[in-house]
């Protein structure tokens, strides 16, 4: 019995289209990168193809053994390709519903919801672009830096981690075109102060139009006092529990700053990507 | 789409068919996921009058068979219901069921004179959130404070006024019968249960919270059970709620005496599920050749000695 | 075996670890699966003073995540209690619990004097069965029923005495306090939901007799968001009984501030369940370091304005 | 990773042997014998393989996608061989459960728990058998006639169904040794008229010493009639809702005659055979 991915169709309004769909979705490999992370590719419906960099999926996590995860996973898209009708996530086995991913094989399904979320924009006038990543945030921040490479951006990427092992991203980034900085916490590279040497330097040197990061706290705050001294925009991509996905049910709220002050935006519809300057780490 | 008449009467109001959203699983943001004039009503999130921020996060976490929300009620307030959410609503031909709720019996009174404007079909009262009050009080929990309250409503507003009740008590029959002789015009059966989940390693609640209202499958008997003994002992229309997912799902309700039914965490699992289950009522209808759900609705057959 | 100590007071007993049978989820039949004094005590299913013959079948129907019952309490009265029952466990180590339930105040009390014997270590007053009375009325969904019920039973025995609450009520912390002022020397939170599941082709109960209790990992939250409630109200202890079946689980009741567990459903997924959370808190105490259970019962962290 | 059968094992007390135990089988195959029942055969451990015929298992299912079975299904034992470490099972998929069983594949594992309940006896003086067999019975009868034939016993098998298509059930019970009646509703054969015609006869030629029959009520009414004007004794299996299938919660009862009146008796514990006679239809 062979598989095929399909689409879950329902009616439209008259002149709407799907801004998403639920989509079965074939497990073409489902191969671990590193002692952490995998790396799960999937045979996709076209229906759900149309992505950005930045945006999300929400996985419907197969049960691992005693567990029973019962809401959708967020997941960033790693990749995808329409024309193959490829679709990739690169996850890190965290809990009960990543742990739930790992055991999905060759030929099995996998129910995924997307496309979701606004991705990254990328301006013409963004045209040095510096990447900060650190993670599993690897994986939103890659499909971006393909696409920066299509435009014909100039791209470095500073990946940080805990152990100077980080071979998939290098390799990744350079691929892509880009410049690699490896640090790490070992011999201290990786520190706010170190970053912000780093950083600095290439600012000076005219190198830096734009940042895009993900996650980490102490990458936000260091790259919202450099973007504030020295007038450079970026964008972040964030995480908050789901439930929804859709922007229904309130769930994933982070508060912003905003001119009249702070308010709640939801990642999974407002996000999970945001200008720099206004998340709040 | 089937041809069969989904059509179900909740007192002076007729829906093209049983299935609606439940409150707060819902919103604008389903428009493009499928049409949304295929449901019988539109519920929307509960709102009160002034602007709140809601609670903490986590506001939810996953558990065997549903989940824990206490999102309480982020609410931008009366005005930007005026403004912007009653018309961008009054768009479709859905029936708008306005759900509100507050802390005080003049706000809550108020907010039920304020809203209640043309295009609204009907009023929820949400007297069973979970997520509001310490502990998880409501004033669902008890007949007296039923009786108030839907007295007050009443006399504020001569849109149908639905009741939503809470599993959290003891006296359901008699909470449901406070809520019916002081004016409702329907029951929602039920709000969520109250519950709470540990995260063992960092010793904390796992919502930011502390506890917060359980739903999804887990809660399903617990609600059916609700739906059956509210409707066996009201005459006002039942409309069931909590765990619903499937048509069989909705088939159960509607046999313990419920009118309709509200689908809320089953929409987080897939979001086109109230679509496809008002097309496969109508082809069960089709293949059972009933020509009304007034055929099924109650038609549960009790053991001897139970009353029905 | 683990050499930790896994001892925890009840009031003036002390068990050799927190793990024990949920009544009417255990019995000598599990003798020749396991050996039954590696268990922290023994807790009976519930008997009456007369010979019963219990519920009609079917008497379970299984759901997502748990389970209803309605077996009722089939019981061979005080009789076959002392002459049987008695003598067999009374060749356990292991401190035995006799549960105990009746219509009326004077069934209970002369049931609770009755099997005031040497023997028994504590009487458990199940004051929350939803399976006895139509629609699973019980003592223990009121303050006040449950202080006239616990005042009579307390008058009639010396041994330690345990109330059975209900997750049924909207007044968990006043019924909890009702019991404790009148006289229990633990709470066990809890018994079991009231619901129902109907079987949409025949349209009627999955259950012989209508509604049952609800059961299993779906009604932990509930069980658990109880046990805290009424660890934080009481000075007594609780313990703590709703869906526990893992070794998290277990710690999740104690940290909300359990002092002991009951494990009633997953025995019937896996018999050897209590045996293997016996050995895994064991390992997981040395793993930890920690001395005592004390250390970590009640150490739940609320946010703050959460009184914790 | 090839998997291997093992019991999970939990300290008993001094000099008690464990009545049965939970065990994880390796699936070596599950496959369709006609459009409604599956042959289940599992690798064993030797702890759960000292059975006897009409003792039963109880089955922790695997989740079809969808649908959730909870508790534990009762089935009877079809085959086991303690040599071979195999253990076979016969079912009609009906629910949820087994459907779920249906989904195994060979490698696969399954959660069972058993041998549970009182098979059938056979004392010395029972030495002409007849078997009459419906529906998914068969499965509990042919370990059974296996036996009979061993300790060298004359059988019938009255095999009944709706349709003459038993070829199955026929063949297993010729192997055994059995002279085979096939009876069938189509052509009226299978009415308790007609049997009780066809089994009086053999009654008269002295050929029975015993009945064995399980599950339909019209059967053993019949069977009930002929056994008391006959003075011929016999054995029934029962099926009941179970939750525990150990005895303790007492949801599997069913009532039965015995000489002080009406007693509830567990069909999981005193059962799941009985005396024919005190058996209530
Ligand atoms: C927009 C977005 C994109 C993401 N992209 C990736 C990615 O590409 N690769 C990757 O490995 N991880 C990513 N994450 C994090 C990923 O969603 C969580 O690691 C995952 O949900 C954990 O689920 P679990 O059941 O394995 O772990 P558990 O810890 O058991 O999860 C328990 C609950 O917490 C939630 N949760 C846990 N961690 C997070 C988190 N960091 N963010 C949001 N919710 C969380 C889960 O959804 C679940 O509801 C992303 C998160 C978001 C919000
Ligand atoms: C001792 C015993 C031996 C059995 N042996 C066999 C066998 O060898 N082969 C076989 O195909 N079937 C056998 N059965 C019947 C089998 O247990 C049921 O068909 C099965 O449990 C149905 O489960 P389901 O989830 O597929 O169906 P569902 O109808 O969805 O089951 C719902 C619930 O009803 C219970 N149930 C349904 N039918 C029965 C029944 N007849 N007896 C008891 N409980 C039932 C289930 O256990 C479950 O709890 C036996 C039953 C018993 C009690
Ligand atoms: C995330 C979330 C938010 C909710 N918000 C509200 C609300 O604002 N008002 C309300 O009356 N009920 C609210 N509910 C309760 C639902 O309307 C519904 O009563 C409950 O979830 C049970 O149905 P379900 O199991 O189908 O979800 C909320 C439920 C969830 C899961
Ligand atoms: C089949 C069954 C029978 C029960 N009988 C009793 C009983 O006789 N007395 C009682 O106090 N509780 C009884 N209970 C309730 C359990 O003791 C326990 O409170 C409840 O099942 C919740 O725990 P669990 O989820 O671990 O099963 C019974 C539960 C089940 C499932
Ligand atoms: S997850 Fe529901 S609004 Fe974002
Ligand atoms: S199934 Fe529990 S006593 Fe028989």
């Amino acid at each position: 019995m062979t598989l095929s991915p399909s689409v879950l169709s329902v009616p439209m309004a008259p002149g709407v289209l799907p801004r998403c769909a639920e989509a079965r979705c074939v497990v073409r490999s489902n191969l671990p990168v590193n002692g952490e992370y995998r790396l799960l590719t999937l045979d996709a419906p076209p229906e759900v193809l149309d992505c950005q960099p930045g945006q999300f999926f929400q996985l419907l996590c197969p049960e691992p053994e005693g567990e029973h995860p019962f809401l959708r996973r967020p997941m960033s898209i790693y990749g995808y390709d329409a024309e193959a009708g490829q679709l990739q996530f690169l996850y890190k086995v965290a809990g009960a519903g990543t742990r739930g991913l790992a055991t999905l094989r060759p030929g099995g399904m996998l129910n995924v919801l997307g496309p979701l979320g606004q991705g990254f924009s990328m301006p013409q006038h963004w045209q040095d672009l510096l990447l900060v990543a650190r993670g599993v945030g690897l994986a939103t921040l890659a499909p971006l830096a393909r696409a920066a490479q299509r435009s014909g951006r100039r791209l470095t990427a500073i990946c940080s981690a805990r152990r100077p092992e980080l071979a998939m991203s290098v390799d990744l980034f350079r691929g892509y075109g880009a410049e690699v900085i490896v640090v790490h916490d070992e011999d201290g590279s990786s520190t706010p102060e170190a970053l912000r040497g780093l950083i600095e330097a290439r600012i000076a040197a005219g190198r830096v139009d734009a940042f895009y990061t993900c996650g980490s706290s102490r990458l936000l705050r260091l790259l919202q006092d450099l973007g504030q001294r020295h007038g450079i925009p970026g964008e972040i991509a964030m995480e908050q529990q789901m439930a929804c996905g859709l922007g229904m049910c309130q769930a994933c709220v982070r508060p912003f700053r905003e001119e009249g002050g702070i308010v709640q935006r939801r990642v999974c519809r407002e996000g999970p990507v945001f200008p720099l300057l206004e998340a709040i780490a | 789409m089937s041809a069969a008449d989904l059509s179900v009467r909740l007192g002076a109001m007729t829906l093209a068919n049983p299935i609606m959203p439940a409150s707060g699983t819902f919103s604008e943001d389903l428009a493009d996921v499928f049409d949304l004039d295929l449901l019988g009503a539109h519920v929307l999130k509960t709102i009160m009058r002034g602007t709140r921020a809601g609670n903490p996060v986590p506001r939810v976490c996953d558990l065997q068979g549903g989940m824990l929300n206490a999102i309480g009620i982020p609410s931008k307030g009366i005005e930007d219901f005026r403004s912007r959410m009653l018309p961008y609503w009054q768009g479709y031909r859905a029936p708008l069921v306005v759900s509100i709720s507050a802390h005080t019996l003049d706000e809550f009174a108020r907010l039920c004179a304020e809203v209640s404007l043309p295009g609204v079909a009907a009023i929820e009262a949400n007297i069973s959130c979970p997520n509001i009050e310490a502990d998880g009080n409501a004033f669902a929990m008890r007949p007296d404070t039923t009786a108030e309250v839907m007295r007050r409503l009443r006399a504020e507003t001569d849109l149908p006024l639905w009741a939503k009740l809470t599993p959290n008590t003891g006296e359901p029959v008699a909470v449901a019968q406070a809520a019916e002789a002081n004016g409702a015009d329907a029951l929602v059966t039920a709000n969520t249960a109250l519950g709470m989940a540990i995260d063992v390693r960092t010793r904390r609640p796992r919502l930011g919270n502390g506890m917060g209202g359980m739903s999804g499958p887990a809660v399903k008997p617990i609600a059916l059970r609700m739906t059956y003994q509210c409707a066996r002992a009201c005459t006002i229309p039942v409309i069931g709620c909590g765990g619903i997912a499937t048509l069989d799902d909705v088939l159960e309700f509607l046999i313990a005496g419920a009118s309709a039914v509200q689908v809320g965490t089953a929409t987080f699992q897939s979001p086109t599920v109230m679509a496809r289950l008002v097309a496969e009522l109508g082809d069960w209808m089709q293949a059972q050749g009933l020509a009304s759900l007034s055929e099924i609705i109650g038609s549960v057959e009790m053991p001897e000695g139970e009353a029905a």
